[in-house]
Parts: C-alpha cells; structure tokens; sequence
C-alpha cells in the first residue's frame, strides 16, 4: 500500500463522507468551540450528561475542516459516547491516534486532535476535569471557548 | 554601478542549477516547489556570501576601530545601498533594515501612528490585505481611538475604488494602508490610484510590497508612496530580515520604534536623544550578516533581471489558469491573467485545502492551503481556506503539469 | 537528551580551529580578537548547520502541509526546545525567539509596559544598565506617565545596595531592569538579592543576561526572576535572532507587540483574537535559519560545557587584570577579578581609547574602544570612553600578551 | 614608513597636544557643538566674524576626542581662519582629510570630520549657508545643536 492510499484509506474517507455524531445536540449541558488557527478550521462539539451526571449519554460535533480533522472526530464521537466523562478527560492522545491509525506529520496531527481538545475543553467547562496540556492555563481556554 | 539592460526573458531550467534545494527528492520525487510567495529558496550565490562573510569578515557594525569591524561595516552599508537602488529610492538613509515586512508595518505604526492617530482620525485598509498590513492597524487604532475602515474588493477579487468616497466621509483619514500585489490572489492592486486619493485627504500612504518586490520592479518615487515595507526571504535573502523604505522628512520627524543600543545620540538619566536616520530605528545588534546576504540577494535578483522575472511569472500564472480551469470543480479566485502577478488561487469541490496539499505533497508537489493569512479576504470569498500555487524565476512549466495531475488524482482518492 | 557531566576544563587552543576567522592575518598578523563581549564568532558547526538546513530543509514553518515545511518547522522548534532547556525553562513556550537582546527588553516594556504602568508607578533600572535595558524603560516610562529611577553604582563600579529604600520609598515600584553581568566592567549584578526585595513590592524582574548566557550557566528558575534577555549572536550564534524568556502566565496574561500573520487566532473587521504563546509574539515570517543555528551554538556551547567557558574566562581575566596592573599610567575599571566575568577596561593616561584601540589593530588585536553603550555608567565613572578588553572559550593568554605589548607601544608613540 | 607611524605621524601628534585655536572665545557671534554617537566625543565651535560680515575673523574650538578629531579640527581652524564664510561652507571634506594626510577608514573619517561639520552648522546658524550633505534637514541639525 502506497503512503498516499495509507493516508486517505476507506475508513477515513468514509468517516469523512458520513460523519457520525455530527449535527446538533438541543439538549446538551454543556457546548465549546475551538479552531486551529494555521488553517482557519473550526469544531464545535456538544455533550449531554447521564443523570448520574458522569456518564457521556450524547455528544455531537459540527464545524468544517479536512479529511482528517473531521474524520478523526467522527472516531472520537464513537469512542466516548457512553463512557464517563472523567476518564475521556484522562484520555491520551495516542487512544485517538491509534483509532485513526495512519502516520502523520506534526500539522497534520493538530488537524486529527482538534476535536478531541475541545471536548476536553467541554468536559472541563461542565465538570473542572483537567485541560489538554497542550493549553496548560486558563488563558488560552478562554480564547478557545 | 554599471547600468545594465534589462534581459528580457530568463532561462528558469538554468537557474535552478543555482538553488541547491532542488538536489533532493521529496517521497522519491523531484521537488516542484509551488510555494514562492510564502518564502522564496536560496541560491547558492546568497549562501557563499553569507557563509564567506563569517569566515572572514565578520564582527560588529559601527562599532569597533578594528579592522573586522570597519569590513563589517562596509559590507552591512553596502547592502543598504543596494536595497535603497533596489527601490529607487533617492537616498540609502531611506532604508531601515528590520526583521520581516511584518515588522516594518509594526514600526510604522507603532512610531507614527502611537503619536500621530487620535479620536476623529481613520486608518483605512483593504480586504484583501495581509494580516500584517491589517492587524497593527487594527490594534493601534484601537489604542489611540482612531477609527478603523476597510476598502472593499468586489467578486473578482480586485480594489472597488467606488467605495473611496464612502470611506473619506467617515472621519479623517490619516493612513491608507494597501498592498503593491495580493498574496492570496495575485490581484495587482491600483496603488497609484490610491496615493493621490489619499494624499489629497493629507493621509499617508504605506505600501506592503512583500509579494511585489521579490517579482517586479518597485519604483519608491514612481509609486508616490510614504512607506514601503518588504522581506528578504521571499526574494532570495536570508531570512530575519526585511527592509522599511521610508521618506526622509517623515522618517526624521518620527519617534523611534525599538530604544536601545546604536539608536541613540546621547543617553543621559533626565533624557535621551536619538540617532540619526536610519541608525534611530535600527536599536541593538543589527542583521548584519543577513544584510549581507540580502544585498547579494538583490545582486542576484538584478543579475536576472526584474523584468525577465515578472515576465516569466506572468506566462506561467496565465498557462496556469488556463490548465487549471480544465479540472472538474474547481473554483478559480482572482482577477484575470492580465492583471495578476504569478499566484494561483483554487478549490476543488467536496475536498478541504489540507487534503489536497496533501495529496500533492505526496508526488513531491508543494503548494499552499489555509487562509494565507487573508481571513478578512476568505470571509469575503466565503471559504475558510484555498489552495494557492505561487510560481517564481525558478519555476518550469512542467510543475504546474504536475500540479495539474495532483489535482486529478486527489479528485479520484476522494471519488 | 543524554546528561553530559560538564567538563571542568577546555582547551582553548584547540577550539580555535573550529573558528574559521582565526585562518586569515590581520594587517600581516594573527588575529587576537578581544572583543567577543560585542560579538563572537562563530564555529563551523553552526556555519555547517545553517548552510546544510538553507540547502535542504528550507521551508516556512507552521504553515505548509508539504514535506520541507515539516522538516523546517521541526528544526525551528527544535531550536525553541534547545533554548529553553539551556537557561532551564519550565516549558520551551517560555522561549520567545526575537531579533536579539535588545528587541527581547523592548517587547517587555512596550507589551507588558504601555499597559500595566502609570502615573505613580517607578520603573528601576542600574547605572550599570547597557541603553538597551535603559533607554526602553526611560521612554516608556515617560509614555505612560510613570516614574523612572536609577540604582546607584560605588566607586567600585558595584550596585548599592543600600540604595534600594530610597528607591522603594519614591512611588509604587512596578519594574526592576537589570543585567546580570556589566557589558562595560564585567561586574556579576546580584540579582538574586534584587528579586526578593522587587517581588516584594510586587515589581516585575527584567534580566538582562545578553553578557551572561554566554559566558556562564544560567537558570530562570534559580534566579526567580520574570523575564530574560539574551541574544544569539553572542554565543556563537547567527545574527538577527535574540530570545526572551517569560514566566508562562505573565506571557499568557500579556498584550502582543508586533502584529501580523502567525500571531493570531482570528482576524476579523471588528475583532482580532491572539494565538497561543510563543505564536502570540512572532509576527510573521519567524527568524528560521536563524533559529536553527542558533540551536546549534547551544549545541556547542553545551558540548564545551558552560562551567568550563565561566572558569576559562575568569582565569584569563584575573591573568589580564594582574598583567595590565603593570602598564604605566594606566587606570583600571570595575571589581576585582573575583567577582567580575572576563571583561576588563581601562584607560590609559593621555591617550584617547580610541586611538588606543587603533594602534592595537594595527598588530591584529581587536578591543572596543567607546562608551559600550553605557552612557550614565561613562558619566558615574567621569569618562567619554574606556578601552574594554573582553574574553571568550576561544581566547588564548597570548593575546592578553600582545595587548600589553600593544599598549607599551601606545604609550611610546604618544610619548 | 609603516602604517602605524603613518597614522600617527609628527604633525598629527603634534596638533593633539598643542591644538591650535583651542578655547573659549568670548566675542563669538555664533557657536555649535556636535558630538559623534558612536564614541561620545564632542566638539563646540565657536566663531567672530569680520566687519565685513563674511570673513572669519577668529575660530576657536573646544572638546574631547581622540587624537585624529582633535588634530584634524586644529588643522582646521588654521585653514578657515581669514576665509569667507561663505567658501569655507563650501569646502570640500577632501579639503580637510587632504591635510590631515594620512589614510582613515570610515570610522575614523568620523571623527577626523567631526570638527568640520560642527563649524558648518555654526556658519548655518550664522548666516543661513548651506549645511553638510550627510546631516540633510533641519531635524538633524537641531539634534546636532
Ligand atoms: C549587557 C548587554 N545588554 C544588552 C546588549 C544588547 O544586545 P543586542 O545588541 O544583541 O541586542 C548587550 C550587547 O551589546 C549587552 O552587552
Ligand atoms: C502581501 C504580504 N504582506 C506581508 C507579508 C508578511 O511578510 P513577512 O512574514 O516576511 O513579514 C506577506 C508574506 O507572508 C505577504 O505576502
């Protein structure tokens, strides 16, 4: 397999063609937007609560951006829903690499973990759980949000 | 120095012999480096001069009695002068060497427009400007309590110059602040329209000719401008520098920008007095060997001839036009061949900018997507990003062809 | 990175071969170059890095999707992870690349200044200060109305300490500016007795550590203070590049200084919102070259190891003090060699420095003859201009020899 | 003769430590200093004027220099002393660096024109003659004042 077809296989192409999670969420506790300023792309995603309030009952994204930003976060919208919002905020980074499994460059790898950033910065805004590091302070959550 | 005519034309296939980045493969292909308007590669020529003048000549300017520092010194003015030729201006104390285009802006709005905008007064910009011609106009208008407007371009991507009457009414324009040739879209903007216009209303005019004087000549007096700001790295010259041209009178009369060493006449604890022009704006450590090169950099330049080069950009830009329009879905954005410099800008339907210069990458084909640092302009094209192939005096035919073909294949990746 | 144990000693004769400068004569003789505290050559390590990354890895950062844009951006940041970790940064988004020192000091006063000081507030600097830790804070004060006070030296050539409650007692201290070594005198400032007492009174600390980086290990975190200055060229390093190291919340909590592309996040008509930090402070195309090589002088740097340099030049400034005690007429600037980096100055009696410095160069020994760009410090002192021999890794005794043999000569000729 | 001695040659010397037209001079009709930013050396120029308005009745200086800037502006004021005011604005730096006689780099033709210039700006003030190429407009003379 070439690194071409490696980059853009099926399954990304298809995640990118047919989002899951996408669209809105009217009954979410909690909303957060984020961009990545090299290129202009834009995430928003939407979580409701169980009533244990822990438990991710629904998340939903919209936004626009490449191939592998939007099909990276179609993953993550699979990957989290249903489990507890303290552990999805632990979550490392390479959980969602590994899900996406093709190699990528540092700009690229901004591109694939925009979603789950500002999930991260959802989860904090509703429950206090820890940011990325990436964006260590306040500060910067306050440019994101 | 000795006049020379202008040639007419140029042989890119030759050139490229001088530039040593095209020596390798990239994912086992020739590099067709279709990214010039974001940062130009260096030719062999700039990089003996600038490794030579460490080897042997170095030290630092206007400083020492020493030997090194007198040959320092007259290599670092030597530069300056052929800068200041470079731009016609009338003297080489017009120049100001500074760190990018961004900075030159930067100075100037900061030294001139931190004591000279107030309440009443209005900066004016264009939509298709740069971030860096936009932003520290923004911001200093906002410190100052200047207001703040912005020329509108129309669908085709160019200046409507029917909306100046709008603008004048709203206060009293003190800068107008616009771009020789548009990064994003190669317009070539109306700019000796615009200086009568302004100066009539008592403004002053300052030029971002980043994307105009690596690739046609800029003439300061022709033009009629107040400032002229550009960087070396997108013609040829090292990086970290770039220079502000800036008319004599308004250049004594400023403020200084950056206060330190080598800028002041006398430094006292009650107060300090400045430098003359251009030492007042060049505080600390100067560029100095990136002034070295950046003057072999216009050697270079000069050695090929400006006009040969806009030529060459302009047939590659038209022949680029016409290949790309062939391609299924594809959005053109800009103005026409004849009134553009050599700067492509596209979409491909259903297929985000990342992807496609991604997909390029892979057959060694490197362009631009993102929002070029326009987003006022994107905002106004409605998109978020384009794809961008920008040509220079190193650029063949043949990459666009492989350009062309990257497009088809991404088109079939993405079915 | 492997910790390497530094080595306690270097072999200054043998690093000169990696200095291409020290191949050529100098008015028929070898070149003894005593003036690196105003600039130091450079090694062929970094002039091989930076000609290697210019032929094959050249390319703008953060901004193209393509192969060499990765490549380029990796270096670049590479070199912000070898800075950090060379002054002991928590986190290299402390490091904020710049032009060099001098802009590093600029930065500070204009973006944390213009904002955060006022009528009532006092920015402190020393008599020791180099113009570029002076003249910064002196015109910004001014601009926001805010007061301006200096630190006394003794006759020694030593902060006063006993001068801090008369200071402390005249307003609302907000900024305390100081070096960390006298670029005139090689004094060792005791910053870490100046950090407690600002922080106190709830001042900011601005280091000015331009003679210190090079010379001897410097840790942020050790000295407590808020912002670091330094510059590249200094330390073996390319021209046009300069770092300032911030605590990450004062830099978060800060307004930008220069505008345009890269630093922001969002550009629009009526608002523009800041990029993360460092972005937030690297307005357009960054210093890249520069940076890479850059790391590559802390590369070298590390490899002498920095305890190694600080001992080498601490024995040849006791070796210089102990020979120049001997000259006749000659008078003797500063602390003794125990607490002093290996700077000295001097004059000698009846005789201009400047024209000292000439008949040195005329026998190839390079010196600094001026006011060092320490005007209030000349004036403490009662002089226009002192000689100022200065050292570094490269430095051999000899050249400490001919200096004296030069100065004889001096002394003979103006009889 | 070599470099050295050439540089530092008798006459030089000579000037340095008996400068000629050195100190005040009270019945000026007009004075000016300048200084040279790079070393700090200063020097003031003070002139009287004949009768006539135009002759350069006496000239006398004052400052702290190195050895070239001092010499040279004794030199100079040997030369102008008895001259029209009018020429001596004219005069040509080659003028002066001719007499001084000995080779000088661009730093040093700093300060071995230093004296030079002040006189110009002096005879500026004085009787509006033009002043030297390098400092241009007023803006710079005010600083030069
Ligand atoms: C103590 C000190 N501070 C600041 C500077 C300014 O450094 P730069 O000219 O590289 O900005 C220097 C060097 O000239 C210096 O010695
Ligand atoms: C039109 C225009 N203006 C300004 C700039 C900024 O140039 P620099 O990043 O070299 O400061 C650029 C390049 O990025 C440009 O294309």
């Amino acid at each position: 397999m070439s690194e071409f077809e490696q980059l853009y296989r099926e399954l990304i192409l298809d995640h990118y063609k047919n989002p899951r999670g996408h669209g809105q969420l009217p009954d979410a506790d909690v909303r957060a937007e984020g961009m990545n300023p090299l290129c202009g792309d834009e995430v928003a995603v939407a979580v409701a609560f169980d009533e244990d309030g822990d438990t991710i009952r629904d998340v939903r994204f919209e936004g626009r951006g490449c191939a592998i930003s939007q099909a990276a976060t179609s993953m993550l919208m699979e990957m989290v829903k249903g489990r507890k919002a303290s552990d999805v905020a632990e979550m490392p980074k390479d959980d969602l690499l590994e899900e996406v499994g093709i190699p990528l460059t540092p700009v690229r790898l901004k591109c694939a973990i925009l979603g789950l950033g500002v999930l991260k910065v959802a989860l904090h805004k509703a429950k206090g759980t820890p940011l990325p590091d990436e964006w260590g302070t306040s500060a910067s959550e306050l440019r994101l949000a | 120095m000795a006049v020379t005519t202008p040639r007419a034309t140029l042989d890119a296939r030759s050139l490229r012999a001088d530039f040593p980045i095209f020596e390798q493969l990239i994912h086992g292909k020739p590099l067709a480096y279709l990214d010039s308007a974001v940062s130009a590669h260096k030719p062999r020529q700039v990089l003996d001069k600038l490794r030579d003048f460490y080897e042997t000549s170095y030290g630092n300017v206007h400083r020492g009695v020493y030997a090194l520092s007198e040959r320092a010194t007259a290599e670092y003015e030597g530069a300056r002068h052929k800068v200041a030729e470079f731009v016609n201006a009338r003297t080489a104390r017009e120049i100001v060497f500074t760190r990018n285009a961004t900075e030159s802006i930067n100075l100037v709005a900061y030294a001139w427009g931190l004591t000279n905008l107030g309440p009443g007064d209005l900066v004016v910009v264009t939509e298709l400007e740069h971030h860096s011609n936009f932003v520290p106009w923004q911001y200093i208008a906002r410190r100052t309590g200047a207001g703040f407007r912005m020329l509108r371009v129309d669908d085709g991507g160019e200046l409507d110059l029917g909306d100046l009457d709008r603008v004048a009414a709203a206060g009293d324009v003190k800068v107008v602040a616009c771009n020789l040739v548009s990064n994003s879209l190669g317009t070539v903007n109306p700019v000796d329209r615009l200086v009568p216009w302004a100066h009539a209303l008592g403004a002053i005019v300052v030029v971002d000719a980043a994307q105009a004087a690596p690739h046609r000549r800029v003439d300061v007096q022709g033009l009629g401008c107040d400032f002229l700001a550009f960087s070396a790295h997108k013609m040829c010259g090292p990086t970290s520098i770039g220079a502000l041209w800036g008319r004599l009178e308004l250049l004594e009369a400023m403020e200084p920008f950056n206060l330190g060493g080598h800028m002041i006449r006398k430094v006292q604890f009650e107060e300090t007095t400045w430098g003359d022009v251009p030492a007042k704006f060049e505080a600390g450590t100067q560029p100095i060997a990136e002034a070295v090169g950046f003057g072999a950099a216009v050697d270079y330049l000069e050695g090929v001839g400006m006009e040969a080069i806009e030529r060459h950009e302009h047939e590659l830009a038209a022949y680029a036009l016409e290949r790309l329009a062939d391609v299924p879905g594809i959005s053109l954005y800009g103005p026409p061949a004849d009134r553009r410099a050599g700067i492509v800008s596209f979409n491909l339907e259903g297929i985000h900018p990342h992807d496609v210069a991604q997909i390029l990458d892979m057959g060694g084909v490197a362009i631009r997507a993102g929002h070029h640092c326009c987003q006022p302009l994107m905002a106004r094209l409605g998109v978020a990003a384009t794809n961008r192939a920008s040509f220079y005096l190193y650029t063949v035919p043949e990459e666009i062809d492989r350009l062309v073909e990257g497009l088809h294949k991404a088109r079939a990746i993405f079915g």
